[in-house]
């Protein structure tokens, strides 16, 4: 199994999440995080005094797949994420060795 | 005599007229207004500048700053009721031209109906105890997000005894610059200028927050500072209109110059911005408003709309500038530019009141006095106010120090002052 | 005499008696309550309807919203001051049935000791500012989140001079409707309806925020909605009781009604929420508030509480329905559904007010007035606000938009107006 | 004339001169102040109350506390209105020492120029309501968070009918214990020793919210409650000063005497804190303004400002023993600490009031009455509120638990009031 | 070493973390998330706007501890976070390759 | 590749930010979180209920690097957030499969 990690732009949210309940993704888990790359941010003045935000607003997903769907999964999460843009955001892949399912118990695949 | 009584010390613009002085009778109608001016003036410190100044500072610090504002309002009011109002506005018998006398300490001889001018002294007391409440609870965005609890309560109190009360006498209490006919109908010198000037003072003393200017420290909550600044600009009308002791056309001037003065302050300071930073701010409207506010304080009682449209408009300029250079090029960390705002307004309103009394619809000087003389005067009563307020409120805080400590460690800096100080956090979202 | 003056005002229910005008004396009363009301109407614009509407946007626009409230009340203060004022109250001469004269620009003639009816001029020039004021920044609830700071500015003050000033003279400025003695007592026209419709054409020309109604739009911080909610009902005493202009028997019971209104409209949403939706909301409870004190409004100086009771229930229904009506059937984004609650409530009330003066303890109607012909006057009231509001505000907004553009561009709008039109953001918790 | 109906009742220093009994006037100037403190008392329930109690429960939680607030103004405003009134103030004939009549339902009776004592008695009727409102709302604080929405309000209904009415009554309403000459100026007996035994009865008839006292519960908001503790103390002249219902020496010494209480109170208790804890908080420095005002109210318009200072000493100290008695001896989860503040205050400030009316510059007694007699009396009215509203609150909730049921269910406790009760959430930042 | 990264219902974490103090975890670091998954969120009203609100909050543990340990804190976790009802939450372990403590630059088992 | 994981307290970030961008790091995700560790919490006090609050403020970075850059990103992480105080924080490195630049679809590296 892995664990796909995408960073993405928020207002992307929902477009995601929605491509991927389509392929049959069950469940996610994200995060709002603040983001730091190649896309520049925005300065803030008050009172005179200017201050540089380097970082930006993103959101983290992240899904626990088998290790056979993950092309797909972030086939469609570049689809759905994707503006062309600077700053539209990354996809990790890590190994994930073992899921399990509090309510019920059930591990590897059964968890997801 | 009705007439007389009521118009009389609107064309003298102030409270007493000789003749209210001689038979004292109650007026109901300046009772209702001054009960609702103190409510105001109130309304403002609490919660409107603590609001103004907690949104400012760092979500740690937040509550540290509500604290000292609701802390100095407490404390204040005690000292103003034991003594304070007495040295004020007691007799000072040989001494008066300098401080009031003890006659009037725990508000001894004042009784359910004494009279003070047209109202009952027990409203005077309460409504120049908003004031003295304001003032040193301005001073505290001068040294916010550093200064121990214990520390900034000792020094608001000293300083209200020996910087706050002797002003106010001087200026309201017939002292000196009373009688030398200084033209301040709500507290530019007793109160923005006083402030400023102590605020900067402390920060110079205190020196700056840790990481100042490098790390940004942006307000933690603008919309908070919005709603303080909305109360701020409401309360105002108390603070000035109010200031007229009565209900009439002197405090209908007054509230409508004030209320002049704070838009056109917003209005330049956000012009200011638009061309030196391209894109007007929110917080530098709300602080133009102050600056306005601030300035035609003095002057409420005494110009005309247009003289008030002038003053707002010198308002917003030099205090934006003010704030630029204090800050960019003196680096000096008066958090929240209250000498700046205050202190810069508080003056130039001081030494315009002496100006624009005279001209554009303005009431005209006391007998024997011209343009000329009055500024002279008006820049007396700011020299005056710069000197005292600023040694003296040195002295208070290195004494201060030496029994307390004036700031918190490095560590608790870091970490706070709401949990350090206060064992509270202000969110919990 | 004295009972004279004091009730006529009274009986008549508006400002000022035939007789106050012959022999004018200053009511210090009258002005207290006045003074105190203006203050009361100020708040409800700031902070009370800056908090109202900047909860209910996006965290992102939030500081948009309140600098809009904000930048309108300092620029309308300004131009009410130099010219607008003059325009809505000054003497018109021949053309006096559509627009005021020139003749108190500036204030001119207008000093401390200056009286209209029994208060001072200042006094009233204040109080009808803070009706110039709170107008269109009701209209910021049509074209929130999408429109350009600077494209804003010029349309409210260009709709400050042609929208409203003339309407506020019709019918308050001794204008044609004023002498067909029709019964606006605090501003269903002037002010309701005037700034439901202005919203609502707004809301039309700029067209919907991105991504309406699909994405979910909801309010940023409903607590910050219900602050200021609380705001407007206490600030709206000064709104309706202070239109009395004297602090007697009209203003009391406009103040009851007001509430009554106020009161009964929340109750009586929150029930059509209750059935329709299963559950009563915090939102839906204080738009129903709102809803009942803008319908209440025009009827507040003539109608009696159990008229009062039936108006309030009238505009909770009322203004539920039409906010479902717009926002899911028409699918306009009017996004803060300014027309639905002040539009439809400003209209409903103004008939109310023609129907109600006559009965269950209404004042009755002025001589020569049945209820029929003082229904017909009130539909030419409403009729004429419609036309004149839509219609020109059409326009305007048409000359806005060529000269700067209405709207922000769609990366903007998607960013949010707190950094891209002011550089800040609401909050750093 | 003029003069006489001006001056009379001021001189007298309370509401009702004989004078005006006899011939009742209007006084104008009286009418201003009640307007305003009739918006000042409104001003504490709406937003003052509800964002100091909001600002105190978890995020979850926040907009089912404002709605309470908010509807319990709204809909005891009706009831107010509809028949509360009239049997608080109407005369109920040979009842009259227990209950008033049916004569002012639906406000019959009450025109535009109806006057009660030197005012419109609609003024009164508005000024009265407020207080009523606000009594029920600060029961809210005992059930919070755990409360169903229904079952609150008819509970609240009821219970301003069986306990909140005949207690006004009796003191207020020419009732048993007003003709005992009990002294209670702004509603010791009847607000808060009322609202504090409710609240107490409520906590331990719904029971502890889940998790008490393990799991903190810690506040959500302290800026949120730090501004409704500064309206309240604002809107506390208008609750207090407003109860002289005349604006002259009473009202103003009313209004200090009101400061003293808040400010001492807060004072002591932080103090309590500061030994007690190490370190004084603003939730204990606000609580101990909350403390110092409820246990002034009743003594408001008796004492003196000497008087003022140990009523609020006493209070900061007493409320605060009783808030850790009540919270980590008898682990009673009165959420909010109603009962150890307003109940204990209430209690303690009625009794001070009948002894610190005879000493320190209070005002005395009535004919015929000593210090001792008047503590009987203060003591019967303690006794008799406590057990009425102890009693009848008890049955209330028994009654409302077998038709709606009192409490949500353990899930829905768990998501929070917000999403289930209401569909909304607080923020969405 | 493995890092498990549990993601339970919120009013759980203090169970949890009470829990895996007492087989003697040291640390762990906690994240507010917002999850998707089975559970079903709620629907907000406003002004008769509807808006299905699928993202339920939920709080992330990430607990880095050794091979040895893990079935231990898997078992712990699910048995503290447990609750029967659906959207109780998963576990989920990746490998751990390194791990450095800041303060002594100490490495391995000795940084946990 | 591998995903270096950093757990540093708040006011450090600035400083970490900087160094790694002078040894070249083009980008990172931050995320705000709470930590339980040695490093102990304060007190809350609220009208005399205390509440100890063990959680601490900390802040999370996650960065994705090449394998032959872990050693240096580890060593100018250490360095810029280290205060010798306990609740230094820890750094973790977990493997790292595949990493996508959602809008170039570029992967590997290139995407970092
Ligand atoms: N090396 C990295 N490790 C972790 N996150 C990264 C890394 N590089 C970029 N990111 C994340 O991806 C987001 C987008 O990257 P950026 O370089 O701004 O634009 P782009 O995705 O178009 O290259 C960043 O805001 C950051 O959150
Ligand atoms: N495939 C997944 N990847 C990541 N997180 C998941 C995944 N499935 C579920 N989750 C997380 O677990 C939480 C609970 O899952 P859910 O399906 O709602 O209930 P249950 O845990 O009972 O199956 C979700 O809210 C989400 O945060
Ligand atoms: N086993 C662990 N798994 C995950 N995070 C941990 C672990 N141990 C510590 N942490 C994180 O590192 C932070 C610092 O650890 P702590 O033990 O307090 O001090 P030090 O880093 O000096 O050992 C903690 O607040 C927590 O966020």
């Amino acid at each position: 199994m892995r664990l796909v990690i995408a960073v993405i732009k928020p207002y992307k949210l929902e477009d995601v999440r929605a491509a991927l309940s389509e392929i049959g993704v069950q469940g996610m888990t994200v995060t709002e995080v603040k983001g730091f790359g190649r896309q520049k941010g925005h300065t803030e003045l008050y009172r005179g005094a200017e201050y540089v935000v380097d970082f930006l607003p993103k959101v983290k997903i992240e899904i626990a797949v088998e290790a056979a769907q993950v092309e797909r999964v972030i086939e469609t999460i570049t689809r759905a994420a994707h503006t062309g843009k600077i700053g539209d955001g990354k996809i990790f892949v890590c190994p994930l060795e073992h899921v399990v399912r509090v309510r019920t118990g059930e591990t590897g695949k059964d968890a997801l | 005599m009705t007439r007389r009584r009521l118009f009389i010390p609107v064309l003298l613009g102030f409270p007493f007229s000789a003749w209210a002085a001689d038979v004292p009778v109650l007026n109901a109608a300046d009772t209702a207004w001054m009960l609702t001016s103190s409510a105001l003036v109130l309304f403002m410190t609490l919660p409107g500048l603590a609001l103004f100044y907690g949104g400012l500072v760092r979500t740690k610090n937040v509550l540290s700053v509500l604290m000292q504002c609701f802390a100095i309002t407490a404390v204040v009011s005690i000292a103003w009721v034991v003594l304070a109002y007495s040295l004020a506005f007691g007799d000072g018998g040989n001494n008066n031209a300098w401080l009031g006398g003890v006659n009037k300490a725990l508000m001894a001889t004042i009784g359910v109906n004494t009279l003070k001018g047209t109202i009952p002294e027990t409203v005077f007391v309460m409504f120049q105890m908003t004031f003295a409440i304001i003032t040193p609870a301005l001073v505290v965005g001068g040294f916010a997000e550093r200064m121990k609890f214990s520390a900034m309560l000792l020094f608001s109190v000293l300083w209200l005894f020996v910087v706050y009360v002797p002003i106010c006498h001087w200026v309201w209490g017939n002292g000196w610059l009373q009688k030398m006919n200084i033209l301040d109908f709500a507290g530019g010198t007793v109160v923005h200028i006083n402030a400023g000037v102590a605020a900067l003072v402390a920060a110079l003393v205190l020196g700056q927050r840790r990481g100042f200017p490098q790390t940004p420290m942006p307000p933690h909550n603008l919309t908070m500072t919005m709603a303080g600044a909305g109360m701020l600009w409401v309360g105002w009308f108390g603070f000035n209109a109010g200031s007229a002791v009565s209900a009439g056309g002197s405090a209908g001037m007054a509230m409508l110059v004030t209320h002049i003065g704070a838009a056109t302050g917003a209005i330049v300071w956000s012009f200011c911005e638009w061309v030196r930073f391209k894109k007007p701010s929110v917080l530098g409207a709300v602080t133009g408003m102050v600056a306005g506010l601030g300035t035609i304080t003095p002057a409420s009682g005494y110009v005309g709309p247009m003289g008030a449209l002038i003053i707002g408009a010198l308002a917003g300029a030099a205090c934006f500038f003010a704030t630029q250079f204090v800050k960019r090029v003196l680096r000096i960390d008066d958090s929240l530019d209250v000498f700046s705002v205050h202190g810069v307004g508080g003056a130039l309103g001081t030494l315009c009141a002496g100006v624009f009394a005279g001209v554009l619809g303005g009431v005209g000087y006391a007998q024997g006095m011209t343009m000329g003389k009055q500024v002279w005067v008006q820049l007396a009563g700011i020299g005056a106010t710069l000197v005292w307020s600023g040694g003296v409120t040195w002295g208070l805080l290195k004494i201060v120090d030496a029994i307390l400590g004036l700031r918190v460690t490095a560590e608790q800096e870091t970490e706070g002052l709401d949990t350090v100080l206060h064992n509270e956090t202000g969110y919990n979202l």
